[in-house]
């Protein structure tokens, strides 16, 4: 297979099926337990220097963006991350925690480009390889699927196949070429949910994104939860569940968790705070001033929701689309 | 009526959706568009967001693929691989796509200007653009129209066109019969020669002559004998684009 | 790859991807339509003989029994099948309506071996390739993929790969050997579903079998629901939408669908009915006399509801189990 | 106490699993013995049922994998492919498995007995039996005991033991570390020997001699010099599975 198209880039990741089974295995267990606990010590014990991490949803909607605060806040310097995202990842860029990412965007949509990606890979500070959004989802799904690679059509042809990890493979049936996708199994997934029960039963309302590739391409998940219900609760509606206990490591309470971005059915975005933020992007050392002032300086989740105020959270609650 | 240009923009995009079609709908300008078509001579068009959002009724902008304005209403709220194998597996018509550069043959760049590992300019990267590209049957690229987008040579091949010309596409292992159909571009509306796959003027924009469009494509464009003139937006349009779709002007 | 180990039958069906998309392209579209219709139109419009068809569940449990039933009732001689079934697939079998089948399970569980299955094999009647449930569930998930095949362990090393259609490969990242299970896009998919709106918009509750792959691999899609809501139900919960509509081409009001099976949350199987059956099968002659009284002499599936009487009925709702 | 044959299978079986683990449970005797292990020993016992449920309470008795009872109260109802992909990436510990005939590498037949074409018994087929044997880190299969069902060679390999014996599995592309665990036999328990793969009497039934198993066995058993005794079902397992496991006698 040594003249087949290849991607020149190296993986962060060997996917060796056999490797994440054992650690499965070793490390993984059915048993129903109490999984609660605050953002500080989920990131503390899930989360090593040099891990490879991933976060779910997309733009400033569900993000993950307590537990990302938090990361922050501790510092770290040596993560790598795959994904797209974009607040929860530019924080942690503009942070200093990541060497490395494999990429599929990194942008503000409607606000235009990312003034901290363009920083960190301008400079040669981050390291990237670029992936399309749904190779990158089917890569999750692949290691979810328990196989080191699967086939897709994407990214056949370009620059981005080139710049990229993947390889080729050929149908044995019809001769097709395809991509090979390898498989993500990341260290630790990172997502924002509606609501969980204490053991890390999860339910999400609204679009799934990849939060269901990506729970099950985790070594180790944080959830964080806007409510945390009652096990009777998930008992009374388990086709609700999309991400089953024993996959959940660390349940996070974090009301508002995706503040400034939106959380479907609940609260809107807070566009002002938004605005803000990508206005302070513009240069590095305004960055810096709001890092200080919305992660370094803050102790935890509540302070933020208490520097907000409670006036302005109870707007953006009013301002949600119903069903 | 005055317009700017923006708002002519989202008129000749939104006029290329087909009633009782489906399409990929990025953030922008194609949801703009998308809204307006579904409000003019589309009632039947179907939204397609990436993140799961799938048969909206975009009563509301969206200002992003994943945010909640994309399921408001809508049929289903799905992931974004259920959306992606839709398209994978040759169930949606069209998709919209933007970028920093477009080369003769409908390939797009959105990851950077200059050497990959050190850009002179790191834009977003692919998102769903690559993928849309490969897999939907027909895409169409909005653009904006200068010499330094219209390019005979992209810095990265960030999303497939028709590659390197007839034939390239399945060559390379793309879906047989995809490949790009429209350039919506603030001064023209393009499509493809059947023969060469090269860009090929289709019409130019009101006030807009050939000779401008010439001068602003960094490659030589086909001119057919017979170049059609956009009819610039209706009051309809325009009223509903205003009031209606985008009232607080995030976009127009 | 002429050395890789293959299994020695041939397939029902090419996997063949760029035709599944032109077909796709040609004959289904997103327009939102009216789709409900009775039984008797459904089997009559969609489902042609030659075609490779496959059911939804298993077992006794939320399976298709009304539209099998039809199709027995209009005399299809035919058809071939994928999958897992027992009742609903034993009606086509005993109904001489299947030429050849690509198995996974066949049989009663506690009740034991398939009487029917073991008559139409043993005597030659029925043409069958043996795959894994698993594989099964997989090659249908590769088809809603949009891709021609998708690596697996299952099946490696048995007779049961030696006698599918699967071949191998090798993971272009690992050099791991897999199975290579090809894509099953089927003529018809037949599901029995909780509810849907007009449209073809469905939803499920409990367990999902294998019914979101088989919807997404199905050229065209029969849905029997137990109750027709509106779409502006639908629109309010569009999380739960299992099937969207554009995948749906019939909507069959089945009320009962599943008897003598179950369906969760609404009604029990019928225990009695059940081994009256089994006990039929046990003679050629005796399951064409069930055939007779239960499919054969019954115009629809109003006629049946009527023989086994709403006393009966009332009384297998009020056994199902609540949330 | 009196018990009969299938009781004792039952609390044998059941015996076998492990508090907190999680198991792929069919149907019969593996969901009897799942149910028993939960009210003695093993209440964090995990019991997966392939179509869907999950951590289920099992209070009512299922009859099949995929009824409503399989995720009665549980704390997810998925579909076949969540379950079966959750064994294939190394989170299932155990599977329990049957067949009409088992070889002495731990291969199960559960397909046909004679020519695949032309079966003199056409058995079900694997189902989810494949499986569970190819991706659980063990297996436990539950047996009557005769030499027509412990056989030499299968008639049809449905399910993976250890194939040919020692590195078979690998070699094949099974995942590593896994294979069978235990046969749980109206006569007997028996495991693997570590060296050869090959099946070894572990410990007889009450009231059953090793040369009574020997003789029942169609193939040459590894017999230790110590073998144990199973202890007969308890009052308590008799109990609880008569009256609160299965009241209507459906199995016992």
């Amino acid at each position: 297979m040594s003249e087949m198209p290849a991607g020149g880039k190296g993986l962060l990741l060997h996917p060796d099926m056999d490797e994440v089974r054992a650690w499965m295995h070793a490390n993984k267990s059915m048993r129903v337990t109490d999984k609660v606990m605050d953002g500080h010590e989920a990131v503390r014990r899930f989360v090593r220097e040099g891990d490879f991490i991933a976060t779910e949803l997309y733009g400033s909607v569900r993000a993950p963006m307590g537990i990302c605060r938090e990361i922050v806040r501790q510092g770290y310097k040596t993560l790598n991350f795959a994904g797209q995202g974009v607040m929860e990842t530019e924080l942690l860029i503009a942070g200093g925690c990541v060497k490395k990412t494999e990429l599929t965007y990194q942008g503000w949509e409607v606000y235009g480009i990312s003034n901290i990606l363009r920083r960190a890979a301008e400079s040669g500070a981050l390291e990237i390889s670029d992936w399309s959004n749904a190779a990158l989802a089917w890569r999750l799904k692949a290691a979810a699927m328990g196989i080191s690679f699967i086939p897709a059509r994407s990214m056949l042809g370009t620059d981005t196949f080139r710049y990229s990890g993947a390889k080729t493979v050929i149908c044995p049936f019809t001769g097709q070429l395809y991509t090979a996708l390898p498989a993500t199994m990341v260290d630790v997934g990172i997502i924002h949910a509606h609501r969980a029960d204490r053991h890390g039963n999860v339910q999400i309302d609204g679009i799934s994104g990849f939060a269901w590739e990506l729970a099950r391409a985790s070594k180790r998940l944080i959830v964080s939860v806007e409510e945390i219900i009652s096990s009777d609760e998930v008992r009374k509606w388990p086709d609700r569940t999309m991400i089953p206990w024993f996959l959940t490591d660390a349940i996070v309470h974090h009301p508002f968790g995706s503040f400034p971005g939106e959380m479907c059915f609940c609260y809107d975005r807070d566009q002002e705070h938004l605005k803000a933020y990508i206005e302070a992007t513009e240069t590095e050392e305004c960055t810096q001033k709001y890092l200080k002032e919305w992660a370094y300086d803050l102790p935890d989740h509540q302070a933020l929701l208490d520097k907000v105020g409670a006036d302005r959270l109870a707007w953006l609650k009013s301002r949600a689309l119903g069903r | 009526m005055e317009y700017k240009s923006n708002e002519l923009l989202i008129c000749i995009a939104s006029r290329q959706m087909e009633d009782g079609t489906s399409a990929f709908i990025g953030t922008g300008i194609p949801m703009l568009a998308a809204a307006l078509a579904k409000r003019m001579h589309a009632p039947n068009l179907v939204p397609l967001f990436e993140f799961g959002g799938i048969g909206g009724t975009l009563e509301h902008l969206p200002l992003g693929v994943g945010d909640s304005k994309t399921f408001y209403k809508a049929f289903a709220a799905l992931g974004i691989c259920d959306l992606m194998e839709t398209a994978q597996r040759g169930m949606v018509d069209y998709g919209f796509l933007g970028g920093a550069q477009i080369d003769p043959y409908g390939n797009l760049n959105s990851t950077c200007i200059g050497p990959h590992d050190r850009p002179k300019v790191r834009l977003p990267g692919s998102g769903g653009a690559n993928d849309i590209g490969s897999s939907c049957w027909k895409t169409i690229a909005v653009m904006q129209h200068t010499a330094r987008r219209f390019v005979p040579k992209l810095d990265f091949l960030t999303t497939a066109g028709y590659l390197t010309g007839p034939g390239a596409r399945e060559a390379a292992g793309l879906p047989k019969g995809t490949g790009p159909y429209r350039v919506v571009s603030n001064l023209a509306l393009l499509g493809y020669d059947e023969a060469t796959c090269r860009m090929k003027l289709l019409a130019t924009n009101p006030g807009v002559t050939v000779q401008q469009v010439i001068e602003n494509t960094g490659f030589e464009l086909i001119v057919p004998d017979k170049v059609g003139v956009n009819e610039p937006p209706t009051e309809r349009e325009l009223t509903l684009l205003r009031n209606d779709i985008d009232p607080t002007h995030l976009y127009v």
